[in-house]
């Protein structure tokens, strides 16, 4: 298995998060739907990695295995490796995994409503978080809790301590997530669509609120999951993108945006209306749909949907490989040796 | 659709290629959930089988053959009574030239019993066949030895009431009633129920506000005590008891439709209809309602138990139903006097126990099908 | 220029706000305030805004469905809708009279999942609106389906499935084929792409264009997605907190926002290029606010850098702007 | 929040309105009710002093032989006399100041009569709910966490038993096989307290011996006994009829405990609270458990109305004079002014508790405290 290193000119000696081969297989009524299969990817420190993909590619369930929440049952991490410095996070016991999660890597979610416990204050539910992993009094807590709430930009953070979720807006509440993944300086903040619940304008604010806190407070990594092509290509170094539970192509976001290889990503990329382009012209259309998890096709994965198809795309699948440069491509058509078609 | 967590409940990957309907897809479920479908099916079974139980247990012969000619003492009877068909209603004792010991003639109702025990000595080649169990539910054994309540014995398994009546023949009778009341409660209550809850829930405003109000006005009337007062004014009898469990509960119902009804009321196909042009009505019937019975479903079987516990209960009290209908709450209240005689107690509650115990089961089933908890644990 | 087919002029939505001991009317909200627009038969307009702008209110106004939905909805102004026997205005249609109407406008929903009945099959939805508004045979039904679900891309034999055996996409194309049976010449399209994948998205606009062309219909195309709304109208209006800030055409709109908020609005759309960065943006400070809080004067003044004493007075009427559009701001 | 509960309050009073209304409408028309039942102990005074009377057509008209001015001023005791809606305004009128009337057939004021069995029937229901909360909830929890497992398996089995097993029935099976003597006799068959030293449990015999408990004519004087034997003797006699009651809530309670709890368990602050790295104990017990109680809060309210509609059953086959045999026993001798009274208490007492309900609600609920 080729390991996928970081683009190698600046790349560091050793990245701060490794995924090897990772697999998490779901139990459905019909048998195992396997969510992600064989992922493997690098995050190194200081950087903001996308992981971009439709409904059912996998992104997320890639993003809660890393902190373990994979719901078991009926999820289980099947396969594979997640290493934090040298650190399996998969061999962890419980109780070490517990001293990981919200301290070393830190999450939030899409929709910052639900993600809330509804019945306690925002004050309590941010100051938990520092209790859980500093040993401090509560009312130290409480101070780090305002200090980080005014950091988000809640104004007046401390009188509102007591207030519950629903009595702050969509953003505010985003941003209250945002200081109680934040408060223990945690080294990776994995957002898992964290600006979908809302709206362009407040969108933009969130997105710019984690890069400037990355940037001036703790210079974390930022694993940023997302379906928005846009969203990537602004905030990120890399990205990975993912079909059917498989990347299908990493690269930095120079790479993927300007010189996008797979079909699959090429497709993605055309099919959206473009900014500068003409109005009138038809749209590039991916054929079909999204296949349900539970029945991916044999061989490639992208294959039902594919423009270049060959027979060798249905039976085998094709193996991720370096194209030049850390950008790594899942395309039998993309192999040394095989003439692609022209696109 | 962003979120890429896999689905896990079937209905999203359907993996036959018959196209199977929500309610067709629970169905499918539930039939995977062995204990309820199995007792389900053992439920459906008896009550099926409850009507025959007056060729199965029954003082009336299934068949007499009595010089040449054949009778069925017991069908007749059963046409007569439930149907109103057929001629006789019942045998003379003198269609068979029947006598006592003593070699009167016997006069009332043949007793056929008797007649087979007398057919046999007489070896004419006339016959009678009985039913399993030759014993009728309102049929007194006074001249068993000792006084009634007799205990169990090996000729009465279950022994016998305060009026020495068979207590197995007069549960299984009212087996067939305590399902038969249940359901036909079920089915007024929620016509009611289903009306009021749609029109509550589906015009709101006004309509719902005063609605509400005459709703909770009538769910605060305690029940027992109006069901006492009519049923020892009106006369208990089965179609007034039907009546006023009905009319009690269709309240709870109500609350539950008209909530599926605001909720429904607010989804966009609704909208769709609305914008189609349809009606009211093909929008409540046809779009809505269709939508809104799950939870009154899944309440079903429960709301099954519940009445039948308060027809027992209602006997038990003695305001329920008429007395000679075999009853398990009617042997209760006999064992209240004298709480020794432990067979009227356990024998009634063991039959209601393994009856509600069915139907619970295929009430958790039918809850599972509908909403399967699927429990993920996280850690 | 064409003739128009909708007119919506001065619409005004105000629900009622609920409250004290005798729960009587404490307040209200104006959800929709003053708001006029022309759709011309065979174009399509685009109605842009973020969450809770009032843009759905409008949409759901003009096919006349927001009193049969909303409680306490008070609507004022009017919505003339020129009709094959003259204009006529639809908004103090009681139902029956409406009725007459429901053909020619229809509707298309945001959410493919909730828009279509669960316990109905896909044939049953598309022919829904054929029963009420035709007398055609069940036959000729059974064949109107049958090729309307071929023209938007799915099986006949579809048909006999129900809306849970779909993907959303393909959801969204029975939502598409019931709002076309019966020929209308508007649809009212309400967030038709938001809650479909990427991939997929652009096969639905796609399909709503070749339906334009084919039917000559005309859309009101509600969304959020400034691109996507760029890319399939003729002329945008940008709604902020009940109010049209700004209208023209697509491309004068998208390309030279004159109001602020249209400007902010569209600098935040992330581009997905190579390249792209978020340093030149519009940073705007500020949440949205509720419309039960709505400012007075501009709605936008709370968070607008141009904001000055007197936009807290009045609310700008709409201006002509040098690139075209009209815009609600004298300051630019 | 104020305005919401002042709201509540005052919706109260049109549902008790047409509650009594109703209640006082079927009294009124109903045959047998307190004026025929006066006429006829009329009648029969005058049967046993002698005099003769034409019994059979009495048995359809009790009025036939009464002369008018006598029957009109027996209607006018009972407010017959007047139009419905005026004898209705003028009870309403007394029940305003508490004046439940008087009994017909105790001659007693209806308001000494429940005041003396209401808090009989309190302790009681309410020990019963109190032990089906303590035992439930847990429980419930267990069940949410060992989902699946055989503990869940092997505790469903109570619970179905719960389900189709009501409380009185469940307390006749208990009173054949533990007090009736048939197998064993280790509890009484009824009452709150022993009546005669021979009553109370050996245990405390064991304490306060029979003199000590006996004034100076031999005569038994619970009041005399001490504390504990106190304690042990209610507890006797309070033992099976609190388990009934206990059993009429415990598996709805258990079931309801359950769901609800797996429920939130799937909600998404849970994997907020557990990505911020919290022992499980403390996702449960805390995060999921607080919104778990909602439901079970609300039912807290209603238990005043659950014990008052389950009361009858289980006093009466327990013995227990409490409200709820008070208001059967009217019932079933047409002491209608009884069955009035107990009717107010219990309805206002439940329409508070549906109040109280709405008020835990919002106190656990932040969302619903600020509406």
């Amino acid at each position: 298995m080729a390991s996928i290193h970081h683009s190698a000119d600046n790349a560091p000696p050793r990245p701060l998060l490794q995924v090897r081969d990772l697999e998490v297989a779901f139990r459905v009524e019909h048998g195992l739907a396997r969510a992600v299969d064989g992922v493997s990817f690098d995050l190194a420190a200081g950087e903001v990695l996308g992981i971009v993909g439709e409904s059912g590619s996998g992104k997320s369930v890639t993003a809660l295995s890393i902190l373990r929440l994979i719901p078991d049952p009926p999820g289980k991490i099947s396969k594979g490796q997640i290493l934090l410095d040298d650190l399996d996070l998969l061999s962890l016991t419980y109780d070490q995994m517990r001293q990981i999660r919200g301290n070393e890597i830190a999450m939030i979610f899409q929709e910052p409503m639900t993600a809330l416990n509804p019945v306690f204050s925002i004050g309590m539910q941010v100051r938990e978080a520092v209790l859980t992993h500093a040993k401090i009094s509560k009312a130290e807590a409480t101070d780090r809790a305002v200090g980080m709430l005014e950091k988000v930009g809640i104004p007046s953070a401390r009188r509102r301590l007591h207030d519950y979720p629903h009595q702050f807006s969509g953003g505010m509440r985003q941003r209250v997530m945002i200081a109680m993944a934040l408060v223990c300086h945690p080294r990776i903040l994995i957002a898992d669509e964290p600006t979908t619940a809302l709206d362009v304008t407040t969108q933009s604010q969130i997105l710019d609120l984690m890069l400037e806190l990355k940037h001036h407070e703790s210079d974390a990594s930022i694993i940023l999951i997302t379906h928005d092509l846009g969203v990537v290509a602004e905030t990120c170094d890399r990205a990975v993108v993912m079909y059917g539970g498989k990347i299908q192509e990493v690269g930095t976001v120079q790479q993927i945006f300007a010189d996008a290889k797979h079909p699959y990503t090429e497709g993605l990329l055309a099919s959206l209306p473009a900014m500068a382009g003409p109005r009138d012209e038809q749209l590039y259309t991916i054929p079909g749909n999204v296949p349900s998890i539970m029945d991916m096709p044999s061989g490639c994965r992208f294959c039902t949907r594919c423009e270049h198809v060959t027979d060798r795309c249905r039976q085998e699948e094709p193996a991720l490989h370096e194209i030049g440069d850390g950008q790594f491509v899942r395309c039998h058509l993309l192999e040394p040796g095989s003439k692609p078609d022209s696109g | 659709m962003t979120s890429s967590t896999p689905k896990t409940d079937d209905e999203t990957h359907a993996s036959d290629h018959r196209s199977l309907s929500p309610l067709q897809l629970r169905g499918k479920r539930f039939r995977r959930l062995k204990r309820g479908y199995y007792s389900f099916v053992l439920l459906v079974s008896f009550y099926a089988l409850s009507f025959f139980l007056p060729l199965l247990m029954n003082h009336r012969a299934i068949l007499v053959q009595y010089n040449g000619n054949f009778y069925f003492p017991a069908m007749a009877s059963y046409l007569h009574d439930t149907f109103s068909l057929g001629q006789e209603k019942v045998y003379l004792a003198k269609t068979f030239d029947q006598t006592n010991r003593s070699g009167r003639p016997l006069f009332g109702e043949a007793n056929y019993r008797e007649l087979q025990l007398s057919f046999a000595e007489k070896g004419s080649g006339d016959f009678v066949i009985m039913p399993v169990i030759p014993y009728g539910p309102n049929e007194s054994f006074l001249d068993l030895p000792g006084t009634p309540p007799h205990s169990p014995s090996r000729i009465h398994w279950m022994g016998t009431d305060d009026r020495a009546r068979d207590v197995m023949v007069r549960l299984t009778y009212g087996f067939r009633i305590s399902i038969t009341f249940a359901l036909l409660v079920t089915v007024v209550g929620y016509t009611i129920g289903i009306v009021v809850g749609a029109v509550l829930g589906y015009f709101g405003r006004w309509v719902d506000i005063v609605g509400q109000r005459f709703v909770e006005i009538w769910g605060n009337i305690p029940f027992l005590y109006t069901v006492i007062i009519l049923a020892s004014i009106l006369g208990p009898s089965f179609g007034l008891l039907t009546i006023i469990l009905a009319g009690f509960s269709w309240v709870s119902i109500t609350y539950y439709l008209r909530g599926e009804f605001y909720r429904e009321k607010s989804k966009d196909y609704v909208a769709a209809a609305i914008a189609t042009g349809e009606g009211h009505l093909t929008i409540i019937l046809r779009h809505i309602l269709p939508n809104a019975l799950t939870p009154i479903i899944t309440f079903a079987p429960f709301a099954i138990v519940s009445l039948i516990i308060s027809l027992v209960s209602l006997d038990f009290l003695g305001y329920g139903l008429p007395a000679p209908t075999p009853s398990w709450g009617e042997l209760l209240k006999q064992a209240k006097v004298n709480l020794r005689v432990w067979h009227l107690v356990v024998f009634p509650l063991g039959a209601m126990f393994v009856t509600l115990q069915l139907v619970v089961f295929i009430g958790e089933a039918v809850r599972e099908a509908f909403d399967p908890k699927v429990q993920s644990r996280l850690r | 220029m064409a003739s128009p087919l909708l007119e919506v002029k001065n619409l005004v939505v105000r629900y009622a706000i609920w409250g004290g001991i005798l729960r009587h009317k404490v307040g209200e909200i104006r959800a929709v305030d003053d708001i006029s627009l022309t759709i011309d038969a065979g174009e399509t307009v685009g109605l842009v805004g973020e969450s809770g702008c009032g843009k759905t209110t409008v949409a759901k106004a003009i096919c006349n469905i927001l009193k049969a939905t909303a409680p306490g909805v008070i609507e004022q102004g009017e919505v003339i809708f020129h009709s094959a026997n003259g204009p006529v205005n639809l908004l103090p249609l009681g139902r029956a009279e409406m009725r007459a109407h429901r053909a020619d406008i229809q509707m298309i929903f945001q959410d493919p999942f909730a828009s279509l009945n669960p316990r109905m099959t896909v044939r049953e939805i598309v022919e829904r609106p054929l029963i009420v508004h035709t007398d055609k045979s069940r036959k000729a039904r059974r064949q109107i389906v049958d090729s309307l679900l071929e023209r938007v891309g799915l099986q006949p034999a579809d048909a006999t499935r129900y809306p849970h055996e779909f993907s959303g996409g393909q959801r969204q194309r029975v939502g598409i084929a019931r709002a076309l049976s019966v020929h209308p010449k508007l649809i009212i399209a309400d967030e038709p792409v938001s809650a479909l994948d990427v991939s997929v998205q652009s096969q639905v606009i796609n399909l709503l264009r070749e339906l334009q062309s084919e039917f000559g219909l005309a859309y009101l195309f509600v969304a959020h997605d400034l691109s996507v709304v760029h890319h399939i109208s003729d002329r945008i209006a940008v709604m902020y907190l009940g109010n049209l800030v700004e209208t023209g055409d697509s491309e004068a709109v998208y390309r030279h926002p004159s109001h602020p908020y249209s400007q902010a609005l569209i600098s935040a759309v992330p581009h997905p290029v190579a390249g792209s960065s978020r340093e030149d943006r519009i940073k705007l400070t500020g949440e949205i606010p509720t419309p039960v809080n709505k400012p007075s004067g501009c709605p936008f003044r709370t968070r607008c850098w141009l904001a000055r004493e007197e936009c807290e007075q009045s609310l700008p009427p709409l201006q002509q702007k040098e690139s075209g559009q009209l815009a609600a701001c004298p300051w630019v | 929040m104020t305005t919401y509960f002042v709201r509540r309050l005052l919706l109260m009073i049109p549902t008790f309105l047409g509650v009594t209304m109703i209640a006082f409408a079927i009294t009124r028309v109903v045959p047998g009710g307190p004026l025929e039942r006066e006429i006829m102990q009329l009648r029969l005074g005058g049967v046993t002093s002698g005099e003769s009377g034409s019994g059979s057509s009495s048995v359809f008209d009790p009025t036939a032989d009464m002369s008018s001015e006598a029957l009109e001023q027996l209607r006018k005791n009972f407010d017959l006399d007047k139009p419905g809606y005026v004898a209705y305004f003028l009870w309403l009128k007394k029940i305003a100041v508490l004046d439940l009337g008087e009994s017909y057939l105790k001659r007693e004021p209806v308001w000494n009569l429940i005041v003396h069995r209401l808090p009989i029937s309190l302790t009681f229901g309410l020990s019963g709910f109190l032990l089906a909360y303590l035992i439930s909830i847990p429980l419930g929890i267990l069940k949410a966490l060992r989902h699946g497992t055989a503990f869940d398996f092997i505790s469903s089995t109570l619970v179905f038993i719960g389900y189709s097993i009501p409380g009185w029935a469940l307390g006749a099976l208990l009173l054949v096989f533990l007090a009736s003597g048939r197998f064993y006799d280790v509890f009484p068959l009824g009452n709150i307290k022993s009546s005669s030293y021979d009553d109370i449990p050996s245990l405390a015999k064991s304490i306060d011996d029979v003199d000590n408990v006996s004034d100076e004519f031999g005569t038994f004087e619970w009041e005399r006994l001490s504390f504990v034997s106190k304690v042990i003797d209610r507890v006797y006699h309070m033992f099976l009829p609190v388990v009934c009651y206990m059993m009429s809530m415990f598996a709805a309670l258990t079931i309801l405990t359950k769901n609800s709890l797996i429920d939130n368990l799937g909600q998404d602050y849970v994997r907020t609270a557990f990505a911020k790295g919290i022992s499980p104990a403390r996702v449960i017990l805390l995060h999921t458990l607080r919104n778990s109680l909602i439901p079970l809060a609300t039912g807290l309210g209603h238990a005043i109305s659950v014990v008052m509609a389950g009361s009858y059953l289980i006093e009466w086959v327990f013995n227990i004079d409490g409200i709820g045999y008070l208001g059967f026993t009217s019932i079933q001798q047409r002491d209608y002014t009884v069955v009035l009274g107990v009717l107010v208490v219990n309805t206002i007492l439940t329409l508070l508790g549906n109040i109280l309900s709405d008020f835990l609600y919002a106190m656990i609920d932040p969302r619903i405290r600020f509406e």
